[in-house]
C-alpha cells in the first residue's frame, strides 16, 4: 500500500503545484473533446431531431445504421482514419496524422451516432399531441417543432454530455490518430497508457485523478440532468 | 351562416375508414355535441374539424371557403379553431407561459399578451395559479388552464374532445359552466364530443350522433353485436341466445354491430295489446330505469337484450308504465342500422 | 485509395488463409473478454436483481454508487489495478501483472457496474404486480422471484451482451494491464492500437475486421433481443 | 361457518390511514360485493384479504385461526386464496402454462396438470386459446384467462378487483356468468370489489360498503362535498350554494366528505305535505331518474346536489311519483356521516 500511497500524495502535490506540463495535458483532452463534441452535436442533434419528427421511407434503415454505428469500437475508427490520414492514404497530403485535428475527426466519427441517436430518442419521447398542441394554438411548423425541441431539451442536454464523457475517457482514437506526441497530441488517456510504465507513474497517478474527477462531474450533472428529465416525463 | 361544410369526407388509418361522412353542416355560433360509442368516429372528426389531420377523401369548407390542405397556409386557418384535448398537454413552464403560448404565436405584444392570459386564466377561476408549473397541476386544473389557453386565442370555434371525461364531479361543474358560458357570452361556436348524455343534454343545442364512422340519427345508443342469418322470407339479427331481431337491410351473413334508433322502438304496458306498430313480433321485456331527459323520459327496457328508447313527458305519464313493469316492445326493422364486423 | 484498397485486399486474405498470429490474437480478446463477461455477470446480474427487489436503508446510495462506476474510465481502472499488481504494489507477488487474469480483474471491474445497472433496471422495469400475481397463485417468495427474473430475462441477457461487446472493443484495460505481449496478452485492440505503424498495418486491418465483425454481430443481436424485450412490455 | 374474522384491522401507507375496519366478519360460501367511491378502501382489503400486504395493525382471523403475517408460511394462507386483480398480469408465456402456474406451485404432476388447466379455461370459454400467447390477448380475454387460472387453484376464496371494469360489455356478460357460475356450483366464496350496482345486486348476496376505509351501512352512494358550520342551534353542512343539511356528528368546522345512507331520505309527493318524518326541514327537488334494483326502486333526485334513495316497488307504485316530478324531500340528520378533508 506504500507505494499506492506515495504515488498518491505525489500526484496531488503535482495537481496542487499546478504542473504545467499535468495541466497542458488535461487542456490538450478537454480541447480536443470539447471540439469534438461541438462538431458531433451541430451536426447530430439536427440530424436526430429531423429523423425523429419526419417521415419518410427509408427512416427505418437510417435508424438501423446509426444504431449499428454506435458499436464502432475506437480502434476500428482510428485504423479507419489513419488510412485516409497516412502519408499514403487519399487524404495523406492534409498532412494532418498526428494532430490534435485527427483525433477530433476521429471522435466526431464516434460520437456523432451516439449525439444523433440520443437526441432521435429523446424528440420521439415527446408525445405527438405536443406538436398537435402547439399547431391547433396556433403554430407554424417550425414553431411546433420548436416546441418539441424545447421539451426534449433535458434528453438532448444529457445526450451531449454523455458523449463528452465518452470521447474524454476514450483512448484507441487519441493513441492512433494523435500519437501522443508530448505537448502536442497527447492527451490524458494516451499519457497515462504510455508513460506510467516509464517512470512517468506519478504524472499518470495526477492526470487519472484529474480524469476521474471530470468524468464523475459529467455524471453527476448527466444523473441530475435525468432525474429532473425523469420527474417532469 | 354555416360554419363547416363537409362533402364525402372519409379518413382511412391502415386501411381501415374510421370515418365516412357523406354530407354535415355546421352553423356558426351554435353549440353541437358530438356523441357515439368508442371508435365511432368522434375524435378523428375533431383532427380533421381542428385542421390537425387531413382526411383521406372529400373537400370541407369553412366559414365558405374549401379548405387547402397544404401546410403553407394551415397555420391561418388553424388560428380561428381550437381544439381542447381530453388529456390535455401542457408545455413544461408556468401557467400563465402556457396561456400565453397561442397570443405568441399571433405576434401579441408581451404586456397585452399578459393581460389578455389573465383574463382568460380567471374565466376559468384560475387566476391565482398563474405563475405556477403547468406540470404540477391536477388532472381537473390541466383540462381547465388548456380551456383558458384555447379561450385567450379568441378563436371562432372552440372544439373540446370529452372535456370532462377525466376530471371529478366538481371540476366536471366548473367545466361545464365555462363551457356555458363560452356558449352564451360569444359569438364562439362550440363543438364538443362527449359520452355523457346528460352533459350534452345541458350544452349542446344541436347533437351529432356517430355510428362507426357515419352520421346517424340519435341512435348511437342501442349499440350491440349480433350475428346475422337469412330465413326464407326475411333478414334477422340474433342477439345473444333468445333475441331476434327483423332486418330491412341487405347484408352478407355474419358478425355486425348494429345500432337501434331509439325513436324505432315503442313500449307497451301488459295491458294494452292491440294497435301495435311495426311489425308482428313483439318482445317482452322488463322497465329497469327511467330517466329525465330534458323533457323527455329516457327509458332503459331488458328484453334479453338491453334497449334503451325515449317517450315525452306526457306520454310516460299516460302510459302509466313503472320502473319494474313488465312490457311489451315493438322495434322497427328500419329503425336498425348494421355494420359488418 | 489504393493504399486503402490494397490494406483490405491483404487482410483479407490473411483472414481467409486462417493465419495463425491473427487469430491468436482474436482467441485471447475472444477468451479474455468471455471470462470478463462470464465473472462479472455472475456477480452482477444477483446484485442487480437483489437491488431492484429488496428495499434496505442505504438503497438509493448504493444505486447512485453504481451509476458513479458506470463513468470509470477504462485507463483511470488499469492505473489503479496497476498499482496493486506492479512489482512495488500489494498483490505484486502475485506475478499476475501483464497476464491474461490481469485484463480480467480489470475488465471485470469495468463492466461489473453495467451489468449489474441494467440488470437493475431490467428487473426494475417489472411490474410489481408480477411478484404479486405469481404470490396469489401460491408461489413462495423464492418463485415469486423467479418469475419476476423470467420475465425480465431480455433485458438481463441485453446488459450481458453490451457487457461483452464493451470489453471486446476496450483497450486501456488490455494494453495497461496486459501490455501487449505477443502471444499472450496481445488482443485485438492493443495489436491494432500498437501495431499498425510498426509495419503490421495488415493485421491490423485484419483483426479490425474481424473486431467490427464481432461488434456488429452483439449489437444485431443486442437490437433483435431489446425489439423482442420492447415489442412484449 | 366464519371464513374472515378482522378485529381492528388498519392500514396505513405514507401516513394516511387508507383503511380503518373496527369489525367485519365474512361467512364461507357466500358471495359478497365490495363498493364505496374510489379511494375508498377496497383494493386494499381486497389485498389485506389475499394476503399479499399485511395490516399497519388488527387481527385478522381466515378459516378460525388467527393470521400470522410472518412471509415463511404465508404461501400456505395465499394457496386457499386467490386474488383476480382489475388490470390482471399474464407472465409472458401461453395460456395453458398461465393457468397451469398455481397447479405447478402446489407440485401437481404435469399431466393431471394440463388437464385441470384445460378444464378450466373451458369453464371460461377458451378452450381454443390454450396455446396462444397470453400477452397478445385482448383485455376480456386476459380477464376470463385470468379468472381461469385462478379457478384451476381450487381456492376457498376467490377475490376480484373490478372484474368487469375494464371489459367490453359481451365479455362483462360472459364474466358475470362465470362468477355466477362459480357461486352456484363450487363451495367457493366469492368476495368482488365493484362499482357497479346492478352488478353488485346480480352477483353478490350480501354487500359490504365502504366509505373513507370504513364500512357503512349500504350509504356509500351519496358522497359528497361540503363544509361544516356551527349555528348557535346545531351544525349544518353546506353543500353548493344553496343546500345546507343538518348534521348531529360533532366536527371541527371546515371541509368534509359526507355520506348520506339512503334510507335516511324520504321523498313526498308535492301534493303529500303533512306527516313528514326527520326534521322540519323539507328540501325541494326533481326526480330524474328511478332504476330497478332487485324488489326495490332506485330514486335520483336533485335537490341542488344529486341524491339517491330507495323506496321499495311498492311504495314507488303507491306514491305515485314519477321522473321529472317535483318532489319534497326529508334527511335524517343521523343518517349523514361526515369525514375530515
Amino acid at each position: 500500500m506504500d507505494f499506492l500511497s506515495q504515488s498518491l500524495a505525489a500526484a496531488l502535490e503535482m495537481i496542487w503545484s499546478l504542473d504545467d506540463e499535468m495541466y497542458f495535458i488535461v487542456y490538450i483532452s478537454l480541447s480536443v473533446s470539447f471540439f469534438s463534441t461541438l462538431i458531433a452535436s451541430l451536426f447530430g442533434v439536427p440530424l436526430g431531431f429531423l429523423i425523429a419528427v419526419n417521415h419518410f421511407s427509408g427512416k427505418r434503415v437510417l435508424i438501423t445504421i446509426l444504431n449499428t454505428l454506435l458499436a464502432l469500437p475506437t480502434v476500428v475508427i482510428g485504423l479507419f482514419v489513419y488510412a485516409f490520414l497516412s502519408r499514403r492514404g487519399v487524404l495523406g497530403f492534409l498532412g494532418m496524422l498526428y494532430t490534435p485535428e485527427a483525433i477530433v475527426v476521429g471522435q466526431v466519427i464516434l460520437i456523432l451516432p451516439w449525439v444523433a441517436v440520443f437526441t432521435m430518442a429523446a424528440v420521439s419521447r415527446i408525445d405527438e399531441r405536443y406538436r398537435y398542441t402547439a399547431l391547433t394554438l396556433g403554430a407554424t411548423r417550425l414553431h411546433a417543432a420548436l416546441v418539441v425541441a424545447r421539451e426534449a431539451r433535458f434528453g438532448i442536454i444529457a445526450a451531449i454530455i454523455a458523449a463528452f464523457g465518452r470521447v474524454i475517457a476514450e483512448i484507441g482514437i487519441a493513441m492512433m490518430l494523435g500519437g501522443n506526441i508530448k505537448g502536442f497530441t497527447r492527451t490524458m488517456t494516451t499519457a497515462m497508457a504510455l508513460e506510467h510504465n516509464k517512470g512517468e507513474f506519478v504524472l499518470a497517478v495526477a492526470l487519472g485523478i484529474v480524469l476521474l474527477s471530470v468524468s464523475l462531474v459529467m455524471n453527476i450533472v448527466f444523473q441530475l440532468i435525468q432525474g429532473r428529465y425523469g420527474v417532469q416525463r | 351562416m354555416t360554419l363547416f361544410s363537409l362533402t364525402g369526407v372519409r379518413q382511412v388509418f391502415e386501411g381501415r375508414t374510421v370515418l365516412d361522412i357523406e354530407h354535415l353542416e355546421l352553423s356558426a355560433a351554435s353549440s353541437y355535441s358530438l356523441q357515439g360509442p368508442n371508435g365511432s368516429g368522434k375524435s378523428t372528426l375533431l383532427n380533421i374539424l381542428a385542421f390537425l389531420e387531413p382526411p383521406t377523401a372529400g373537400e370541407i369548407r369553412f366559414q365558405g371557403r374549401v379548405v387547402d390542405w397544404r401546410e403553407k397556409t394551415l397555420h391561418l386557418l388553424r388560428r380561428k379553431v381550437v381544439l381542447v384535448d381530453q388529456h390535455p398537454i401542457m408545455f413544461s413552464t408556468t401557467v400563465i407561459k402556457n396561456v400565453e403560448y397561442g397570443l405568441r404565436m399571433r405576434g401579441i405584444p408581451s404586456r397585452k399578451r399578459r393581460a389578455a392570459a389573465e383574463a382568460a386564466l380567471e374565466r376559468v377561476g384560475l387566476h391565482a395559479f398563474a405563475d405556477r408549473q403547468a406540470h404540477r397541476l391536477s388532472g381537473g386544473e390541466t383540462q381547465r388552464v388548456a380551456i383558458a389557453r384555447a379561450l385567450a386565442c379568441e378563436p371562432d370555434v372552440m372544439l373540446f374532445d370529452e372535456p370532462t371525461a377525466s376530471v371529478d364531479v366538481e371540476n366536471q361543474a366548473l367545466i361545464e359552466a365555462v363551457i356555458q358560458d363560452i356558449r352564451r357570452q360569444q359569438r364562439v361556436s362550440v363543438i364538443f364530443a362527449t359520452h355523457k348524455r346528460l352533459e350534452a343534454a345541458r350544452l349542446a343545442e344541436r347533437r351529432i350522433f356517430l355510428f362507426a364512422g357515419k352520421v346517424t340519427g340519435p341512435g348511437g345508443e342501442n349499440v350491440l353485436s349480433g350475428i346475422i342469418a337469412h330465413r326464407p322470407d326475411r333478414s334477422v339479427c340474433t342477439l345473444g341466445p333468445t333475441v331476434e331481431l327483423e332486418v330491412r337491410q341487405r347484408l352478407p351473413s355474419g358478425p355486425v354491430r348494429i345500432a337501434v334508433k331509439p325513436e324505432g322502438i315503442r313500449v307497451y304496458s301488459a295491458a294494452e295489446r292491440q294497435n301495435v306498430a311495426f311489425t308482428s313480433v313483439l318482445h317482452s321485456g322488463r322497465v329497469l330505469q327511467m330517466t329525465l331527459e330534458g323533457d323527455a323520459v329516457k327509458l332503459h327496457v331488458d328484453i334479453g337484450i338491453p334497449l334503451k328508447t325515449v317517450l315525452s313527458r306526457d306520454e310516460a305519464v299516460d302510459s302509466g308504465i313503472m320502473v319494474g313493469d313488465t312490457v311489451r316492445v315493438a322495434i322497427d326493422p328500419d329503425a336498425i342500422q348494421a355494420v359488418q364486423g
